[in-house]
C-alpha cells in the first residue's frame, strides 16, 4: 500500500499502546543523519528515516523512498524514481532535490561528517570532499522532483545496499535551509521513516512514536519505541530482568554465557559483520618476521576463546572475512574459502624459535606488550591469550590497557607491538575487510605491505566481474593468512535478549536490530 | 578504719623519714609510646583491626602460595566454580583461583594504600611544616596553592599520568596510580600539619626553646614534629584505607591496575558482572576483603586517636 | 648610683588583630632593672606583663622603643650578636604543664640549651652538668630519665628553672612562675628562686598578679594597667604608700588570710572590668574605673613621672587624693 | 564584613582561574584526540573539525580564546555532541547532580549526626554498637559495590525503587542512599567523638545544674556545639560527594554532571572537560564559602574579620 | 535539725585505666542554713568531686559512689532518680563553676541561657522570662543588661561571665549555692567584686553557700565554717576563727604559713611544704600527709588517724592529738 493512509488501526484502538522499551547505551551525539558517528545514533536513525532502498523483513534490498531504479549497463549510473505521495513528517513531499541536497551536504567538508567517506563511491565524491572538485561535480543530481540520477566513480556492486544506510538518508532541504538547528529539538525534527522522534531527554531517554503518515504504516505494529540511555550494562540487564525493558542489546558477557548454558529462549544470537583480531606491528622486530606472527596465531585456541571466554555466541575466526557475505554464486564467501586458522602448539613452538633465531633473538628475550583499550571483555580475552602463549610458547607477554583514544593514537603512530582491534563491515562485500591491509592504507595499522596482495585488491575494487573480484579476494585473503599481519580471533555476533511476547525483530547482518516490523503480543 | 588496739606507745615517736625522698616518684616510669601501646591494647576493636591487618599482610605474602595455584594460571574448564574444596574462594571467569588472586590483590591494595599514605605523609609534613613555620604571607600563598591543587580533578591527573608515564609494560601502573593519588592526596595532610604547627609553634615549650636561641628548623624538628606525630599517625592510618578505596574506585572506572595483576578493587570490579548470573561470590569475596581492610585501618586509626588523646591520659 | 643592667625605654608592642584593629599590648613603658635585684611586675590579666617580658628578651619583635643591655640596644643586634646575648637572658614560663615538651625526657629538656649552642661535645660531661642542675633545684639523677607528665606542677617548674639556669644567665624573666601552682607548692619554687639569686647573683624580672607574693620577692615593683605603667617604686614603699588610685584599689582587693583583719578592712571595690586593649582611646587607661577621674584624665594621657624620690606614677591627680 | 566577602570572592576567582589554567594544560598534554575514530576519516573532514573547534591554532591562542569566552560565560561547544553546547549540558546535568548530591547530603546530615549523637549518649551500649556498625559499613564498602548491591537486592525486589534511570522522585532514593552512606558514616563517627567531648564540657554541667530536661540539655546545648566539627568537614564531604557521584551516576544511569565528567575525559571532549571541571571547582569553592558562613552562624565566636584558621 | 545539707561517710571513686582512684574517701560534713562553708585544699584533693557528688553531675562511669549518703533537707540525694534530681538542681541547689570561660554555652545567647532556666522553674512565658532575666543581670550588676542579654558569652569579660553564672544560679532562689572556685580565674579586683556580690546576695536571699577555694584569703573573707581536705579526706574542720587561730592539723598550719603576708619581713624564708600530695591511685594506708609532715611519727605511716574533737565544732584528724602522743605538738599554739 502506498496511499499513506493508516487503514488498520482499529484492531488496537483501545488496547494498551504497544511501546517497545529498550536501551541505547550512549547518548547520541546528534540525530542528523550526516552527523552520526556510530551505532548510538544509527540505531535511532534507522527507525525515523528511510533511504532510497530499504531492507525487508527478510533482509532483501527493496525499494524504500524510491519506487524503482535503473542501472546503466556499465554499472556507473543509477536513476531512481521516487515513490508517489511520500511525505516528510511536516507534510512536505520528499523530493529528489532533498536527496541531492543531503548527500552533497554530507560530502561537504564544511559539514565535517565523520562518515563522508561513505560517499566516495559517487563520482567526484572524494575529490569534492578533499577540495579538488566543486559540489556541482559530484555525481548526484535531481533531474526533477521525482527523479534522481547518481553517477559513480566505478561500478559498485553494493551501491543499492548503501542507499539503505543511514548516511544516505535524506533530510528536508527546505527545512535545513530555513532552520539549520532542526535536528536539535524533537519539536522541529522532521523525518520520513516509520517512526517519529517525539521526545529526547538528554542522557536519559529517547522516545519514538509511530509515523501514521508513513507510506507503509500498515506494516508497523508498534505504537512507539522507548530508548533509555544507560551505559552500565549490568544495570541495564537488571532492568531487563526487572521487566523494565522488552529488548536488550548488548548484554553482559556473563549473562550471554549463562543464557546460552540454560538454553534460554529469550536469547537470540544475532548475526554481525565484524571481525575481532590482533594487529602485529610488522615494522617492529621480531614482528617483521612472518614465522613469529604465525606462531603466535597458531597458539591461540580460538574455540576455547569463543566458548570459554567471550561466550557471546561468536564464531571462531577462519580468516579475516566473516560469515554473512554472499559470493558470486550466492553462497557464503567464507564457506567458499575455508578455514585458514588452526591450533598447533607443537608446530608453533618450532616456528617461533626459527623466526626469533632469524631475527637474532631467543625465546627468553621475547617479551612483547599487548595493547588493548580498557574494557572488561577485551581484558578477559587478552588475559586468556596471554596465558595461552605462556603455556604453549613459554613466552611472557605484558598487557597494557589504555583508553580508546590513546590506543587509536598509538596504533596510528605505530607505537605498539601487538594490539587488539576489530573491524565492522561497512557494506556487505568481502572488500570491506579485504582492502584494509593494502600498502599505506589508512587503516593498515599492522603496516603490512605485499605487492601481490595489493594487486588483488586493485582487481577486486575495479573489476565489474563478480567472479573475478571474488576470486581475487579469496587469493588476497590467502596471502594475508599466510603472512599473518593480523591474527583474526573471532567473528562477532550480536547477542540480544527479547521477551517472549516480542516478535518480528529483524537483525540485518551489519546493522543493529530493526524494530520496524516488530510486534508486542502480550 | 584501723583497730586502735594494736597502737603501742612506741609508735608515737618521731618517724625516721628519708627526707631526701620527698620528691620521689612512686609510679613506675611511663614512656609515651609504650603508654599509647598499652592503652591501644585495651581497645578491643582497635586490636581486632590491628590483628586483621597483620594477618592480611602475612597472608598477602603467604596466602598466595597456600592453594597451589598461581594468580595467573587459567583453567578455562574450571571457570566460575563456586567456593568449595577445589577452589577455596571459587574460581573466576577464566578459571583462576580466587583465593590466590584475593591475596595477591590484597598485596597490591595494601601496597598502594601504604605507599600512597607514606608519600602523602612525606609531602604533607614537609609542605605543611614549611607553611606553618613561615611568615603569614608565605603561609597564605602556600595554602592557596594547596587549595588549587586540591580543586583539580584527580581523574584527569590519573589519566594523564597513566598515559604519559606508563612506559612499556603494565607493572608500573601501580606506581602511576600511587603517584596520581599522591599528587593531590597530600593536601589534607599538609593542612593538618600546618594547623598543628601553627598551634604548636605558640606552645610555651617552643617559645622556651626559642628563648634559648634555637632556630626555626630546630624547633620544628625537636618540638613541633614529635608532638604532631600523634595526629599525623592517626591521619596516616586513615589515609591508607582512603587510598585503597580510591584505587578500587579507579578500578571501577577502568583505570585500575594492569591485568592480570589485580588489586582487590579490580577483582571486585571484574566480579560485578558475576552478580547477575548467580556468581555473586566473585564480587562478594573481594568486597569483603576490601571492607575488612577499610574496617581494620579505620578502627585502628580511631583507637590510636583515643590512645593518643592527651585528655584521656592520666 | 648603680648602673642599670637593663634599661627599658618607651617599649611598645602592638599586635595586629584583623584589619585595622591594633591591640596595644604594651604601649610605651620605661624602667630600669639593676643588677642583682628582683623587679616585680604586677597587673591584671591581659595588661601586657608577659608581652613586656617577652619583648624585652626579644622573643617578640618590639614595635617601638629600646632595651639597653650592657650598654647596647639589643633590638639593634645582629642575629649572631643576639645569639650571644641570648645566653644571658632566660625565661621561666607561667604554665609548667605547657612549657615542657611532653615528648622529651627531663634530661633532654635541660640539655637542650647545650645542644642548641653546641656547648658540650661529650655526652657524659653534659649529663653530669644536667644532674648538677637538677640538684640545684632540689631534684636528682633519678628524675633525669623521666617525662614531664610524671611530675607534679612544682617539680615541673623546678625543671623549667633548671633549664633556664643551664647557660648561666644574668637575667631571668619569671613569667608568673607560681600562679599555676598550689599554695603549698608555691613556696618551694619561690624559695629556690631566692636561693639561686643569692648564690648566683641573678637578676629577675618577676611577673605575677599575686600581690603579696610580689611584695615578698621583689625589691622594686611596677604596676601595669592596660599596656601602661601606672606606678613604680620600691616594694615596701609601694605597699605602704601607694599613690595611684589603681594601685590603691589593687592592694585593698587582696584578701588577707586572717579573718579578724579581713572582716574589718576598708576595701575599694572597683567598678567594671579591664577594658579592651584594642584601639584604646587617648587619656588615662584607668579612667573608666577610677572614682577620682576628672575631664583631664579623659583627654590627656598622664605622664609617667618621678613623683617622689624613686617613686614613679602616672596620674594627674597625685597629691590631690 | 563586606570587605572580607570581597576578598574571599577575589581569592575564589583566582583559585578558579588557576584550576582552569592547570586543567587546560593537563588536558592538552594528555595524548589522544577527540576526533580520532576507528574508521577512516577523510583528512579534509579531520582538518575541518580541528578548525571548527579552533584546535588548529597554537595552544596559547586557544587558551586566550577560551578565557575570553569563559569571561562571557560561554563554555564552548561539545566536541561529541552536536546537539547541546557545554552550557546546555552543564545547566541540564547540574540540577540532576545537585538533587542527587543534595539529597545525599541531606540524608547524611540528618542521620549521620543523629547516629553519632545516639552512639555518644549510649556509649558502649547497644545503640552505640548499632550505629558504629552502620558507620563502619558505610566507610568500608566502596560505593560501586554498594550501588550494585542496592540494585541487585533492593531495587529488584521492591517495585517502589526503579532500577536505575532518572525521572520520578522514586528514582532518586537508592542512588541518594548509596551516595549518602559514606559521608553519613564519616559524620556519625565524627559526631560521636565530638559529642563525647562536648558532654564533658563545663557548660553542659551548667545546663544540667539549671535543672532543665535531659533532652533540652542534649539538643540545645550538646548537639549544637558538637556539630561544629561536623560542619567544618562539610567542604571536603561535598567534594567527596562529587567524586562519588561519578560512580553512582554511572551505575544508576543518572543524567548528571558526574557522568559527563568521566565520559568527557575518555572522549577527550576538551570543552566539556573544561566545563565540568570549572563547574566543579566553582561548586567546591562556593561550598567552602558557604560552609564558612554556616560555621559562623552556628558559632558566634568566629568573626569574619579574622581570617578563620 | 537546722542543717540544710549533711554529707555522711561519702566515698567516691573513679574507675580508670590504672585502676581505681579513690578521689573522696569517707568524708562527713554539714552545712547549716544561711551558713557559708568553705572547702579548702590542694589541687586534686577531691573538692570538686565532693561538690559534683552533691549535684550528681559526676560522669558515671567512670565515677561511682562507694559509700555514704548526702542528705539535703533530710532526703538522701543519692537515692533520687535523674528525673527527681532535675527538679532539685537549679531549683533548690545551684552551682557555679571555676572557669567562667567554659561554663557558658558558647553558641547560645546569654539571655537565652538564663531564660531557659526561668521558663523551666517559674512556668512563665518567654516574654516575662526575658524581663526577669534582665532584672537578674541587673541584680548581679551587669551593666546595660537589656543590651547584654542578646550577646554571646565570648563578648563578655571573665568577671562579667562569672556574674552571669551567678545570675543563672539564682534563677529560682536556691537554698544552697555551691560555688566551685568561683574566683580562681579572675583578677583580684574582679574577685573582690564577685565575693562582695555573693555576700550581698546571700543576705538578700537567705542562701547557704558551699565555697570551694584554695585561697585562704578568700576563706577568711567569706566563710563561717571551714573544711580542710587533703588527699580525698577531711583533715580538719571548724569555725573559720578556730581554723585560723587554733589550727590543729599540721597540714593546715603549713598551709597558713606558706602564704606570704603583707606585713612579713622579706628576708624571712617562706615556709614551704616539701614534696607532693600522695597519688590517689595508691592511697597510703596511714596518714596521707605523713611524707610531708614535720611531726610525723611512726604510727602515722601505717595507721589512719581518728578524728579528735577540740571543740564541739572543731575536729582534726591527726595522731598528734592522741593521748599517747606525749609531746602533743599538734595541740600547742
Ligand atoms: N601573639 C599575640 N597576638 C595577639 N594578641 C596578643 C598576643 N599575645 C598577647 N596578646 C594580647 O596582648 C594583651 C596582653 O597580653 P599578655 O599576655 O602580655 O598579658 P598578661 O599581662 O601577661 O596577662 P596574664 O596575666 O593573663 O598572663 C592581651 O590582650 C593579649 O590578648
Ligand atoms: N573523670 C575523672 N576520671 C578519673 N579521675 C578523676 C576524674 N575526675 C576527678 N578525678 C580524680 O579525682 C581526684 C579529685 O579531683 P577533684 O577534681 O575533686 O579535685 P579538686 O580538689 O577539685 O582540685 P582542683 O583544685 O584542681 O579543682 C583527682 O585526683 C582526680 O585525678
Ligand atoms: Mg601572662
Ligand atoms: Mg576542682
Amino acid at each position: 500500500g502506498d496511499n499513506g493512509d493508516n487503514g488498520d488501526n482499529g484492531d488496537n484502538g483501545n488496547a494498551e499502546p504497544k511501546i517497545l522499551r529498550t536501551n541505547n547505551s550512549s547518548e547520541p551525539g546528534s540525530l542528523d543523519p550526516a552527523l552520526a558517528q556510530g551505532t548510538h545514533e544509527s540505531w535511532v536513525l534507522d527507525h525515523v528515516f528511510e533511504g532510497l532502498m530499504k531492507k525487508s523483513q527478510t533482509g532483501e534490498i527493496v525499494p524504500g523512498m524510491a519506487a524503482s531504479y535503473e542501472m546503466s549497463d556499465d554499472g556507473l549510473t543509477y536513476t531512481f524514481t521516487l515513490r508517489d505521495g511520500v511525505e516528510w513528517s511536516n507534510g512536505d513531499p520528499v523530493t529528489a532535490q532533498d536527496f541531492e541536497y543531503s548527500w552533497k551536504r554530507a560530502l561537504d567538508p564544511e559539514t565535517a561528517a565523520y562518515y563522508s567517506y561513505q560517499f566516495f563511491y559517487l563520482k567526484n565524491g572524494e575529490a569534492f570532499n578533499s577540495g579538488e572538485a566543486t559540489m556541482d561535480d559530484v555525481g548526484v543530481k535531481a533531474l526533477d522532483e521525482k527523479t534522481l540520477e547518481v553517477v559513480l566513480e566505478s561500478p559498485t556492486g553494493f551501491f543499492l545496499e548503501l542507499t539503505s544506510f543511514y548516511c544516505y538518508f535524506p533530510i528536508s532541504k527546505d527545512l535545513d535551509e530555513s532552520n539549520p538547528d532542526w535536528a536539535k529539538d524533537p519539536s522541529t525534527y522532521v523525518s520520513n521513516g516509520p517512526f517519529l522522534l517525539t521526545e529526547w531527554v538528554h542522557n536519559a531517554s529517547i522516545t519514538l512514536s509511530k509515523n501514521d503518515g508513513y507510506y507503509a504504516a500498515d506494516l508497523v505494529n508498534l505504537d512507539g519505541i522507548e530508548f533509555a540511555i544507560l551505559d552500565d550494562a549490568n544495570t541495564a540487564w537488571q532492568r531487563y530482568e526487572g521487566d523494565e525493558f522488552d529488548f536488550l542489546t548488548p548484554l553482559p558477557q556473563t549473562v550471554v554465557a549463562q543464557m546460552t548454558e540454560q538454553n534460554n529462549p529469550e536469547l537470540v544470537i544475532g548475526a554481525d559483520l565484524a571481525t575481532y583480531y590482533y594487529n602485529f606491528n610488522s615494522e617492529v622486530k621480531p614482528f617483521n618476521n612472518a614465522k613469529v606472527r604465525k606462531a603466535l596465531s597458531l597458539t591461540i585456541d580460538r574455540e576455547s576463546i569463543v566458548t570459554d571466554v567471550a561466550q557471546g555466541g561468536q564464531t571462531p575466526a577462519e580468516g579475516v572475512v566473516p560469515y554473512g557475505i554472499p559470493d558470486e554464486s550466492g553462497k557464503d564467501f567464507r564457506d567458499g574459502s575455508g578455514n585458514f586458522l588452526s591450533f598447533d602448539a607443537a608446530a608453533a613452538k618450532t616456528m617461533l624459535e626459527e623466526g626469533l633465531a632469524e631475527e637474532g633473538m631467543a625465546v627468553a628475550d621475547f617479551k612483547p606488550v599487548l595493547l588493548y583499550n580498557t574494557s572488561e571483555g577485551h581484558q578477559k580475552i587478552a588475559e586468556a591469550i596471554q596465558e595461552m602463549w605462556r603455556v604453549n610458547l613459554g613466552i611472557e607477554i605484558t598487557l597494557e590497557n589504555v583508553d580508546f583514544q590513546v590506543k587509536l593514537d598509538r596504533e596510528k603512530a605505530g607505537d605498539y607491538e601487538i594490539s587488539r582491534a576489530g573491524w565492522i563491515g561497512d557494506y556487505i562485500d568481502p572488500l570491506t575487510f579485504i582492502d584494509l591491509w593494502v600498502t599505506d592504507g589508512p587503516y593498515n595499522d599492522a603496516r603490512f605491505s605485499n605487492a601481490e596482495y595489493d594487486a588483488y585488491v586493485k582487481t577486486a575494487r575495479t573489476s565489474t566481474d563478480q567472479a573475478e573480484r571474488m576470486e581475487a579476494m579469496r587469493k588476497a585473503e590467502a596471502i594475508l593468512m599466510e603472512e599473518m599481519p593480523v591474527a583474526p580471533i573471532y567473528f562477532y555476533t550480536q547477542p540480544y535478549a527479547q521477551k517472549s511476547y516480542v516478535t518480528g525483530i529483524y537483525k540485518p547482518v551489519n546493522r543493529y536490530p530493526y524494530f520496524i516490523y516488530a510486534d508486542i503480543e502480550k | 578504719m584501723n583497730n586502735p588496739v594494736d597502737l603501742k606507745p612506741e609508735l608515737f615517736v618521731e618517724a625516721d623519714k628519708d627526707l631526701v625522698n620527698v620528691d620521689k616518684i612512686r609510679r613506675p616510669s611511663i614512656k609515651f609510646w609504650p603508654d599509647v601501646w598499652r592503652r591501644l591494647r585495651k581497645n578491643h576493636l582497635a586490636m581486632v583491626g590491628l590483628t586483621l591487618i597483620v594477618l592480611m599482610i602475612i597472608m598477602a605474602f603467604v596466602g598466595v602460595r597456600l592453594s597451589g595455584y598461581t594468580y595467573f594460571e587459567q583453567n578455562l574448564k574450571l571457570k566460575n566454580i563456586h567456593p568449595g574444596s577445589v577452589f577455596w574462594f571459587g574460581s573466576d571467569e577464566l578459571g583462576r583461583d580466587l583465593f590466590t588472586r584475593v591475596w595477591f590483590g590484597a598485596r597490591y591494595s595494601l601496597a598502594i594504600g601504604v605507599i600512597a599514605a607514606f608519600i602523602d605523609f612525606l609531602i604533607g609534613i614537609t609542605y605543611g611544616g614549611i607553611a606553618g613555620i613561615s611568615s603569614r604571607r608565605v603561609d597564605g600563598i602556600m595554602m592557596r596553592v594547596a587549595e588549587v591543587i586540591y580543586s583539580i580533578p584527580y581523574l584527569l591527573v590519573v589519566i594523564l599520568l597513566s598515559v604519559v608515564l606508563n612506559p612499556e609494560g603494565g607493572g608500573s601502573s601501580m606506581f602511576v596510580l600511587i603517584l596520581a593519588m599522591s599528587l593531590t592526596g597530600w593536601v589534607p595532610m599538609a593542612i593538618l600539619v600546618r594547623g598543628q604547627v601553627l598551634q604548636l609553634k605558640e606552645a610555651e615549650y617552643s617559645l622556651a626553646s626559642e628563648s634559648l636561641g634555637a632556630t626555626k628548623g630546630w624547633i620544628l624538628r625537636k618540638h613541633i614534629f614529635p608532638n604532631t606525630l600523634g595526629p599525623i599517625l592517626v591521619n596516616v592510618t586513615l589515609t591508607i584505607p582512603r587510598a585503597i578505596f580510591a584505587e578500587a574506585t579507579l578500578g571501577f572506572l577502568g583505570l585500575g591496575l594492569q591485568a592480570p595483576k589485580s588489586s582487590l578493587g579490580t577483582l571486585a570490579n571484574n566480579g560485578l558482572a558475576g552478580m547477575a548470573v548467580g556468581n555473586a561470590y566473585q564480587i562478594i569475596i573481594p568486597a569483603i576483603f576490601i571492607s575488612l581492610i577499610m574496617f581494620s585501618f579505620n578502627v585502628l586509626g580511631d583507637g590510636l586517636r583515643d590512645a593518643l588523646d592527651p585528655r584521656l591520659r592520666k | 648610683m648603680q648602673e642599670p643592667l637593663i634599661s627599658v625605654r618607651n617599649l611598645k608592642k602592638h599586635f595586629e588583630v584583623g584589619k585595622g584593629a591594633v591591640l596595644t599590648a604594651v604601649d610605651g613603658i620605661s624602667f630600669d632593672i639593676y643588677p642583682g635585684e628582683t623587679f616585680g611586675l604586677v597587673g591584671e590579666s591581659g595588661c601586657g606583663k608577659s608581652t613586656a617580658g617577652r619583648t624585652i628578651i626579644r622573643l617578640y619583635d618590639a614595635t617601638d622603643g629600646e632595651v639597653h643591655f650592657n650598654g647596647k640596644n639589643i633590638f639593634e643586634l645582629s642575629r649572631h650578636e643576639m645569639n650571644e646575648v641570648r645566653k644571658d637572658f632566660q625565661m621561666i614560663f607561667q604554665d609548667p604543664y605547657a612549657s615542657l615538651n611532653p615528648r622529651m625526657t627531663v634530661e633532654d629538656i635541660i640539655a637542650e640549651p647545650f645542644q642548641i649552642h653546641g656547648i658540650y661535645k661529650n655526652k657524659k660531661e653534659m649529663r653530669q652538668k644536667v644532674i648538677e642542675l637538677l640538684e640545684t633545684v632540689g631534684l636528682n639523677d633519678e628524675h633525669a630519665m623521666r617525662f614531664p607528665h610524671e611530675f607534679s606542677g612544682g617539680q615541673r617548674q623546678r625543671i623549667g628553672i633548671a633549664r633556664a639556669l643551664a647557660l648561666n644567665p644574668k637575667f631571668i624573666v619569671c613569667d608568673e612562675p607560681i600562679s599555676a601552682l598550689d599554695v603549698s607548692i608555691q613556696a618551694q619554687v619561690v624559695n629556690i628562686l631566692k636561693d639561686l639569686q643569692d648564690k648566683m647573683g641573678l637578676t629577675y624580672m618577676f611577673i605575677a598578679h599575686d600581690l603579696s607574693m610580689v611584695r615578698y620577692i621583689s625589691d622594686r615593683v611596677g604596676v601595669m594597667y592596660l599596656g601602661h605603667m601606672m606606678e613604680l617604686a620600691a616594694s615596701e614603699e609601694l605597699y605602704d604608700n601607694p599613690l595611684h588610685p589603681y594601685t590603691k584599689a589593687l592592694l585593698s582587693a587582696i584578701p588577707i588570710p586572717e579573718p579578724e583583719i579581713q572582716r574589718n578592712r576598708q576595701r575599694i571595690i572597683l567598678e567594671g572590668d579591664v577594658p579592651s586593649p584594642i584601639n584604646p582611646k587617648e587619656g588615662c587607661r584607668f579612667v573608666d574605673r577610677c572614682s577620682y577621674a576628672i575631664d583631664k584624665c579623659r583627654q590627656v594621657t598622664p605622664e609617667f613621672r618621678e613623683v617622689q624620690e624613686n617613686h614613679f606614677a602616672a596620674c594627674h591627680r597625685i597629691g590631690e587624693i | 564584613m563586606s570587605k572580607y566577602l570581597l576578598k574571599r570572592l577575589v581569592m575564589s576567582v583566582v583559585t578558579i582561574w588557576a584550576v582552569v589554567t592547570i586543567t587546560f594544560l593537563l588536558m592538552h598534554s594528555v595524548p589522544g584526540n577527540p576526533f580520532r575514530t576507528e574508521s577512516k576519516m577523510p583528512p579534509a573532514v579531520y582538518e575541518n573539525l580541528l578548525s571548527q573547534y579552533g584546535l588548529d591554532k597554537p595552544l596559547p591562542e586557544q587558551y586566550v580564546i577560551y578565557l575570553g569566552n569563559l569571561m562571557q560565560g560561554d563554555l564552548g561547544a561539545s566536541m561529541k555532541s552536536r546537539v547541546e553546547t557545554v552550557n546546555d549540558m552543564v545547566s541540564r546535568g547540574f540540577p540532576v547532580s545537585a538533587q542527587l548530591g543534595g539529597q545525599a547530603l541531606l540524608i547524611a546530615i540528618v542521620f549521620g549526626p543523629a547516629l553519632g549523637s545516639l552512639a555518644a549518649l549510649y556509649q558502649n551500649k547497644f545503640p552505640d554498637y548499632l550505629s558504629m556498625v552502620i558507620a563502619i559499613i558505610g566507610i568500608s564498602v566502596p560505593s560501586f559495590i554498594m550501588g550494585t548491591v542496592l540494585i541487585q537486592f533492593v531495587a529488584r525486589n521492591f517495585a517502589v525503587f526503579p532500577i536505575g534511570g532518572w525521572g520520578t522522585w522514586n528514582h532518586t532514593l537508592l542512588p541518594s542512599l548509596a551516595l549518602a552512606l559514606m559521608p553519613l558514616a564519616t559524620m556519625a563517627r565524627l559526631m560521636r567523638s565530638s559529642m563525647l567531648e562536648v558532654l564533658n564540657q563545663d557548660y553542659i554541667k551548667t545546663a544540667k545544674s539549671k535543672g532543665i530536661k535531659r533532652s533540652a540539655v542534649i539538643l540545645k546545648h550538646a548537639v549544637r556545639n558538637a556539630i561544629l566539627p561536623v560542619i567544618s568537614i562539610l567542604g571536603t564531604t561535598i567534594s567527596n560527594l562529587l567524586v562519588g557521584s561519578f560512580v553512582i551516576e554511572k551505575i544508576f544511569g543518572i543524567p548528571g554532571l558526574g557522568r559527563f565528567f568521566v565520559q568527557s575525559i575518555n572522549n577527550r571532549d576538551y570543552p566539556l572537560i573544561m566545563g565540568t571541571t570549572i563547574f566543579y571547582a566553582i561548586i567546591l569553592v562556593a561550598m567552602l564559602f558557604i560552609v564558612d558562613i554556616a560555621y559562623m552562624v552556628i558559632d558566634p565566636r568566629i568573626k569574619l574579620t579574622k581570617e578563620g584558621r | 535539725m537546722d542543717n540544710i545539707l549533711e554529707v555522711k561517710n561519702l566515698a567516691v571513686s573513679f574507675q580508670t585505666f590504672f585502676g581505681e582512684v579513690e578521689a573522696v574517701r569517707h568524708i562527713n560534713f554539714e552545712v547549716g542554713r544561711k551558713e557559708t562553708v568553705a572547702i579548702v585544699g590542694e589541687s586534686g584533693c577531691g573538692k570538686s568531686v565532693t561538690a559534683n557528688s552533691i549535684m550528681q553531675l559526676l560522669p558515671m562511669p567512670p565515677a561511682f559512689f562507694k559509700d555514704g549518703e548526702i542528705f539535703f533537707n533530710g532526703e538522701d540525694l543519692l537515692k533520687k532518680t535523674e528525673k527527681e534530681m532535675q527538679k532539685i538542681r537549679g531549683n533548690h541547689i545551684a552551682m557555679i563553676f571555676q572557669d567562667p570561660m567554659t561554663s557558658l554555652n558558647p553558641t547560645m545567647k546569654v539571655g537565652a541561657q538564663i531564660v531557659e532556666g526561668l521558663v523551666k522553674h517559674h512556668k512563665i512565658n518567654r516574654e516575662e522570662a526575658k524581663k526577669k532575666a534582665i532584672e537578674m543581670l541587673e541584680l548581679v550588676s551587669v551593666p546595660q543588661p537589656d543590651r547584654r542579654i542578646d550577646q554571646y558569652p565570648h563578648e563578655f569579660s571573665g568577671g562579667m561571665r562569672q556574674r552571669v553564672m551567678i545570675a543563672l544560679s539564682l534563677i529560682s532562689d536556691p537554698q544552697l549555692l555551691i560555688a566551685d572556685e568561683p574566683t580562681t580565674a579572675l583578677d583580684v579586683t574582679v574577685q573582690a567584686q564577685i565575693l562582695d556580690l555573693l555576700k550581698s546576695l546571700q543576705d538578700k536571699m537567705n542562701m547557704s553557700i558551699i565555697l570551694i577555694t584554695h585561697d585562704l584569703g578568700v576563706v577568711a573573707d567569706t566563710s563561717d565554717k571551714v573544711v580542710v581536705m587533703y588527699a580525698g579526706q577531711i583533715v580538719e574542720t571548724g569555725l573559720t576563727d578556730e581554723i585560723f587561730s587554733n589550727t590543729a592539723h599540721p597540714y593546715t598550719k603549713k598551709l597558713l604559713a606558706s602564704v606570704p603576708r603583707l606585713d612579713m619581713n622579706r628576708d624571712e624564708a617562706l615556709v614551704s611544704i616539701e614534696g607532693t600530695p600522695p597519688d590517689l591511685y595508691i592511697p597510703p594506708k596511714g596518714c596521707a600527709f605523713y611524707d610531708r609532715c614535720d611531726y610525723a611519727m611512726k604510727v602515722c605511716k601505717d595507721h589512719m588517724p581518728e578524728f579528735s574533737e577540740h571543740t564541739s565544732t572543731h575536729m582534726s584528724r591527726c595522731w598528734l592529738h592522741h593521748p599517747m602522743a606525749k609531746d602533743g605538738k599538734g595541740s600547742e599554739s
